[in-house]
């Protein structure tokens, strides 16, 4: 089935349209939908992380687990340069801020592609020798060089630029409209990369390098610029998550961030944009809100339900990664991306495909 | 006669102990098309492999359109295992890599099919355009060479209406049947514009009339494209019917060169593949 | 650094590079069969902790050591056949994924059933009784480590070489598919490997927590990767390569927070890391493998 | 094809629930647009799934019903603590169920977020409560998250009060942020005038690296103990480490006379056992985070020469406090914990009731009054007299050192820094 060109547009310029009253409705009535308003912001954020360990993993064939690193520095980098001046003597409470810095204060969004580049800088620095290396050793040895850098960032030594263990706050935040437009951005510039001739080159890599070198691709300038660009968008991504925490210290950037947006990558499908994008704000919305009963003591027709306590909400969650892993191999979107035929032809194709799971279990019974 | 477009000198190859390739020298001339025979084991495939710059050898030298592109000479632990000869001959390293070889304009095809299995026909196709590109990463991204995108997907359907791979350029590539899995890597290497064409078994596991397809195919983008074609083949039939010139390998060494003919003929060939006669 | 002081971290450093050998043994072997960072293995290291806490509890510590033991083999055997087993021909990315997520699990599932805060270890009397030798104290526990951990790998590295079993997870890591031509059966092979590399994660365990007497949810992550650091540096695929590569991951994050630079010392071991892998990918005592074309 | 039901599934359940979950902390406003409309009616088939949503309808059904915020980890490297916080007050909330604001009398609803130690989720946990409207909130275990959530609780205008998170930049700059502890350049003080009045001259600190209460702690009792005596060997480790026996050969090189090494409640028994293994017989001496009986179970035999400043003290107490002593050693035990009280117990008790006072004197349900309320009032809780500086933190003095003895926390004396 083909749908119109016109109709297509007409239905993403309605879908935009709605998203951006939702937008309007719950910054105005913030205090009601504050939840919303948060979970949509982090849910985003977390997107671009995700699109980006996409990019690398899903679309180039690296496995990468260096996400987490990569936010940091870049989140450090965005606190560091916005932090008000007035406020950065009570920040840096201890050892007091190094004087060539304390002086510098720049506009949110110089902050922000400084933060990027930060990122891209050292992965392109470290790019050059660890990419050469081969799928698990590449895992292990970037998610060392995560560790290394937070390492760097806690220790004493960079006390008065990081302000080492004791975190910095005061970060200036943004409305949700900026933190969310700068999201889409990011995606959006990351789908027409993906899209685009480079794009192909990189998944010609995942497909098989020995022939992508025989198509002329450069694999190390191939893989570098993928790594790089990845690394440029996870910093941004760390950045608006300080500019949305408000305050972070080193051990918010602890492996288990990385597996949370590798865990969102797999539920979304390796190799989807959107699909990251989707699981991006299912996992957030889920884990930090629809979910959180699971924590709480929950009482059915007077009788207490024992499982419920806390902890049982990442049990619930550890499993469900477990079975995307094992029985749904692709995740929610696989390698497609969205489009509105395929939304149609899935709604359209409900009650065959109900009733023949019907039939199914009813011969199964007979 | 016209210029000599590939050139091998003295390629030896040793992994550890074993020589595979001994000593192998030969020339591809504008225009021919050569077969490089031998039984299994003869180290076709490593001849093959040395000169598209994917191992590099352990002696010896190849030029593409007379410039050196590969040469190598026995180093570091090598030097004293080294049992080859023409040592000392050779005392520069210098070792293109695939894809630089690629862009110099030699494409090549691979003995088990290597396509971009889960991409479509179609990309498989333009993914080699990418090499020629003018566009750097920004100007790709945001879509400032879009004239050339457009050129390029413009030249890749007509690629595919060529060789016949039109009415399949939605379909995913690994959902091709065999044949036309081969006929897709050949058009394949035939996008990144290349002077010369490598093929390594392009017959392997097909059937004679898919063979015959294929003879036909390649002598048809032969002359479409104006190529030079230097192929590894088991099939004697087609060897013999589209070679203009044969070498031999057995053992890694070159046993003997020259026109279908003479190849026939030739009693150390027919020794390599039949074996030597007992006493009678 | 006085010599006293010096022997005092010598001592130190065997005996915790002594318990990183033997987890790392089970990482090594793994990854020699099917080619899979078993990520989960520093958390089965984990809840062998807790296990022997029960068993204690229950049935004292002379019967709670090989109830542990069993336990944890049964505990890694049964990840492998539920989690590993069938995505074994899936790409590796998602076998590795898997990995991560069971380690997820493992560690949600403890925090949720025990809670975070930390558990006393059991007293092993024997095990904890101090000596003293000039200045140097240490429990025997320290001196025991280092010196079961070579016996354990001389038994391992003859099971390997010298059975029939071993002959066989030999051949597995060479060639999968040849092997199950040559009818070997591979699931026993991979099972046994999941044993061995359980049970010596038991053990290092004991001796580990021992030592350092309380368990909580995240004992086993650092541990785990520093373990996986050794198997590599020691060379993927090499029992022996895995021992050296503990004792010397021990020693050097002993030395390094012993001149003031604890900082460093998880970062140091991912850098020891990077820098074998780019010099030496095969590690100290791999073999070199030719991808081919 | 099943596959793709299920990934469809997943979607319509995204858009579904973000539009009932709009609704979701919503319910008692007034229905002045389409959205909530809807997310009502969504609501009501779903009240089982949304615990707030659940609550929010019983508080639209009576009117009398108001909400204070509990935002403790349970869950994650602190969740121990937290929880003994909790306790403290639930047993204060279950005392002192109601309060009486213009004449009517409102029930007090406890609504618990676990921020699970963690800053990222930390934000999320201080939302959640915002979503619930509560009119003020209760901690946090741990000043980072404190100092995490502080700036969301500042915007929503909510008055919080912390327990236990010492470290200054809690309530700096943060008029909604008060606290019913010291600080921790006040106890740093504390404990190396301590030191001194043991005749201690040389000090070894062992800190956390990448954790603001013990790099903090330990920096604030460095420099007060500079001035007599002498800091003879710093050592850091890192988080998760359970290995300290590399940094205690050093400081057993430097011979000190105490070692001050703050600490998680984690790794406090780990740093005991493996000095006193090691020979180190020095004093060993840390801040309030080690008031916790789990810490003596861990360190078995290990209990001498331990000391600790902390907040509270059971022989310290008026009568009001010996009825709570008794009536929460009972509340323990019946929820299957020891009967020490943790000091963080006593001080989330004490902070509930600081609350609750503040909207008695405000006579107010609206938020902001109480803060308002709270810069003024005084209350007199188990651990001391409470009333708030104008930084927001309470006017104590004094702080009560204990050391181990007997399977339990023996109070020793009380240090006052002028």
């Amino acid at each position: 089935m083909n749908m119109k060109k016109t109709t297509k547009t007409i239905c993403t310029l309605i879908a935009a349209a709605a998203f951006i009253v939702l937008l309007v409705f719950l910054e105005s009535n913030k205090n009601k939908y504050g939840m919303a308003v948060t979970v949509l912001q982090k849910g985003f954020i977390l997107a671009v992380v995700a699109v980006s360990m996409n990019l690398l993993n899903g679309f180039t064939g690296l496995f990468s687990l260096g996400q987490a690193g990569f936010m940091a520095l870049g989140a450090y980098t965005y606190a560091i340069f916005t932090i008000p001046v007035e406020s950065r003597a009570s920040v840096y409470y201890i050892s007091g801020m190094n004087p060539v810095l304390a002086g510098i204060e720049l506009p949110m969004l110089v902050a922000l592609v400084a933060a990027g580049l930060m990122a891209a800088a050292f992965a392109a620095v470290i790019g050059f020798p660890v990419l050469r290396l081969k799928s698990d050793y590449l895992a292990i040895a970037t998610l060392g060089f995560s560790e290394i850098i937070r390492a760097l960032i806690a220790s004493p030594q960079m006390d008065t630029i990081t302000n080492g263990s004791y975190g910095l706050k005061s970060i200036p935040a943004a409305s949700i409209y900026v933190v969310v437009g700068l999201c889409i951005i990011c995606i959006a510039i990351m789908a027409l990369l993906i899209n685009s001739s480079f794009g192909r080159a990189f998944k010609a890599i995942r497909e098989d390098e020995i022939a992508a070198e025989a198509m002329g691709i450069n694999l190390l300038k191939h893989k570098e610029l993928a790594f790089v660009i990845s690394s440029f968008f996870a910093g941004i991504g760390g950045g608006l998550l300080a500019m949305f925490m408000r305050s972070i210290d080193s051990s918010t950037f602890k492996i288990a961030m990385t597996y949370d947006i590798l865990l969102i990558v797999v539920i979304g499908g390796m190799g989807s944009i959107t699909g990251s994008v989707l699981s991006a704000l299912l996992v957030t919305a889920s884990k930090e809100w629809w979910l959180r009963f699971f924590d709480e003591p929950l009482t059915i027709a007077g009788v207490n339900i024992p499982l419920f306590r806390n902890g049982f909400r990442m049990v619930i969650f550890s499993i469900l990664l477990m079975v995307v892993v094992l029985f749904y191999r692709r995740g929610i979107m696989g390698t497609s991306e969205f489009s509105w035929e395929g939304l149609t032809g899935l709604i359209k194709s409900i009650p065959s495909r109900v009733t023949s799971l019907f039939h199914k279990k009813e011969g199964a019974a007979r | 006669m016209s210029k000599t477009i590939l050139k091998a000198e003295d390629i030896t190859m040793q992994f550890g102990g074993v020589v595979a390739v001994n000593n192998f020298s030969m020339e591809v001339h504008e225009g021919e098309i050569v077969a490089l025979i031998g039984p299994n084991g003869a180290g076709k495939t490593t001849a093959f492999n040395v000169i598209t710059g994917v191992y590099a050898p352990t002696n010896g030298a190849v030029y593409f359109d007379e410039q050196m592109i590969i040469s190598n000479y026995p180093q570091g632990k090598m030097k004293k295992m080294y049992a080859g000869e023409n040592e000392g001959k050779y005392t520069k390293k210098i070792e293109k890599t695939p894809d630089q070889i690629t862009k110099l304009g030699v494409a090549r095809t691979f003995q088990n099919i290597r396509l971009f299995k889960s991409l479509t026909v179609f990309d498989n196709v333009l993914i080699a355009k990418h090499m020629r590109s003018k566009a750097n990463v920004f100007s790709a991204t945001f879509r400032l060479n879009a004239k050339e995108e457009k050129k390029n997907r413009e030249e890749t359907r007509k690629l595919l209406e060529i060789v016949g791979l039109l009415d399949v350029q939605n379909e995913i590539a690994s959902s091709l049947p065999y044949g036309k899995q081969r006929h897709l890597e050949i058009a394949r290497a035939l996008a990144t514009e290349p002077k010369l064409l490598l093929l390594d078994e392009p017959a392997a596991g097909m059937n004679p009339q898919e063979t015959d397809e294929l003879t036909a195919f390649i002598k048809r983008v032969k002359e479409q494209f104006g190529l030079t074609v230097f192929m590894i083949e088991h099939h004697m039939d087609l060897v013999m019917e589209i070679s203009d010139r044969i070498y031999v390998l057995d053992f890694g060494k070159p046993i003997a060169s020259g026109t279908p003919d003479e190849i026939q003929n030739n009693k150390r060939v027919i020794e390599a593949y039949l074996g030597v006669p007992e006493d009678e | 650094m006085s010599l006293n002081v010096f022997f005092q971290h010598c001592l130190t450093g065997i005996s915790l590079g002594g318990a990183y050998a033997l987890i790392a043994i089970g990482y090594t072997m793994v990854y020699g069969i099917l080619r899979l960072i078993n990520f989960a293995h520093g958390d089965i290291f984990m809840v062998a902790g807790y296990f022997m806490i029960f068993a204690t509890a229950t049935f004292g510590w002379m019967a709670g050591i090989p109830i542990m033991l069993a336990c944890t083999v049964a505990l890694g055997v049964m990840i492998e056949k539920m989690a590993y087993k069938p995505i074994r021909t899936a790409p590796r990315m998602s076998v590795m994924i898997s990995a991560i997520g069971v380690s997820y699990l493992l560690q949600n599932l403890t925090t949720y059933l025990f809670t975070a805060l930390p558990r006393p270890y059991p007293e092993i009397p024997i095990l904890k009784r101090i000596f003293q030798i000039g200045s140097v104290s240490a429990s025997l526990v320290t001196f025991l480590t280092p010196v079961l951990t070579i016996v354990l790998v001389v038994i391992l590295v003859y099971i390997t070489n010298h059975t029939k079993v071993g002959m066989a997870m030999r051949a597995v890591s060479r060639d999968f598919e040849t092997s199950r031509l040559m009818g070997i059966k591979i699931n026993n092979v991979i099972s046994i490997t999941f044993v061995i590399g359980s049970f010596l994660a038991g053990v290092g365990a004991l001796l580990y927590f021992t030592d350092r007497m309380s368990v909580t949810p995240f004992s086993g992550t650092l541990p785990g990767l520093k373990c996986f650091v050794a198997a590599v540096i020691g060379g993927i695929g090499s029992v022996p390569g895995a021992v050296v590569g503990g004792f010397v991951i021990g020693i050097c994050e002993t030395f390094l927070i012993a001149l003031g630079y604890s900082t460093f010392s998880d970062a140091f071991t991912f850098i020891l890391l990077i820098i074998m892998l780019l010099f030496r990918p095969t590690g100290l005592f791999g073999e070199k493998m030719i991808d081919k074309v | 094809m099943k596959k793709k039901i299920v990934s469809l599934m997943l979607c319509t359940a995204l858009t579904a629930a973000l539009v009932s979950g709009c609704g979701g902390g919503s319910s008692d406003a007034p229905a002045d647009s389409s959205a909530p409309a809807d997310s009502d009616a969504a609501d009501a088939q779903d009240g089982a799934g949304d615990a707030d949503a659940a609550a929010d309808a019983g508080a639209a059904a009576d009117g009398s019903v108001i909400k204070i915020g509990v935002f403790e980890p349970q869950t994650g490297e602190n969740g121990g603590g937290g929880l003994q916080e909790v306790y403290g007050i639930r047993y204060a909330n279950q005392e002192r169920p109601t309060v009486t604001v213009g004449g009517t009398e409102y029930t007090i609803q406890l609504v618990e977020a676990d921020n699970k130690s963690d800053k990222t989720e930390a934000v999320t946990a201080a939302q959640s409560l915002i979503s619930a409207d509560v009119i003020g909130v209760l901690g946090s275990y741990g000043s980072g998250v404190s100092i995490a959530a502080g700036e969301i609780f500042k915007e929503a205008q909510i008055p919080a009060i912390g327990c236990s998170c010492t470290n200054p930049q809690v309530t700096q700059g943060n008029d909604y942020y008060f606290r019913v502890c010291f600080l921790d350049p006040f106890q740093g003080t504390v404990m190396a005038n301590f030191a001194k009045e043991e005749g201690a001259q040389k000090a070894a600190i062992l800190t956390q690296l990448g954790d603001d209460y013990s790099s903090g702690l330990g920096s604030f009792f460095k420099n007060a103990f500079a001035s007599f005596g002498e800091v003879v060997s710093e050592e850091q480790f890192q988080t998760n480490q359970t290995d300290f026996k590399a940094s205690l050969t050093n400081i057993k090189n430097a011979n000190p006379d105490v070692i001050f090494a703050p600490s998680s409640i984690a790794t406090a028994p780990l740093i005991i056992k493996q000095a006193r293994e090691l020979g180190i017989t020095c004093p060993i001496m840390a801040g309030d985070t080690w008031e916790n009986a789990t810490i003596i179970e861990n360190v078995g035999e290990y209990t001498q020469d331990i000391f600790l400043s902390t907040f509270f003290d059971e022989d310290g107490v008026d009568e009001a406090g010996a009825a709570f002593i008794t009536g929460f050693k009972e509340y323990l035990t019946s929820n299957g914990q020891s009967d020490i009280i943790p000091a963080v117990s006593a001080l989330g008790y004490d902070a509930y009731n600081t609350l609750v006072d503040a909207i008695e004197a405000a006579d107010s349900v609206d938020p902001v009054a109480i803060r308002d309320a709270l810069t003024t009032v005084e209350t007199a809780g188990v651990t001391g007299a409470i009333s708030f500086d104008e930084n927001g933190d309470a006017k104590k003095d004094m702080a009560f050192i204990k050391t181990v003895e007997d399977g339990g926390f023996k109070f020793l004396k009380t240090v006052t820094v002028e």
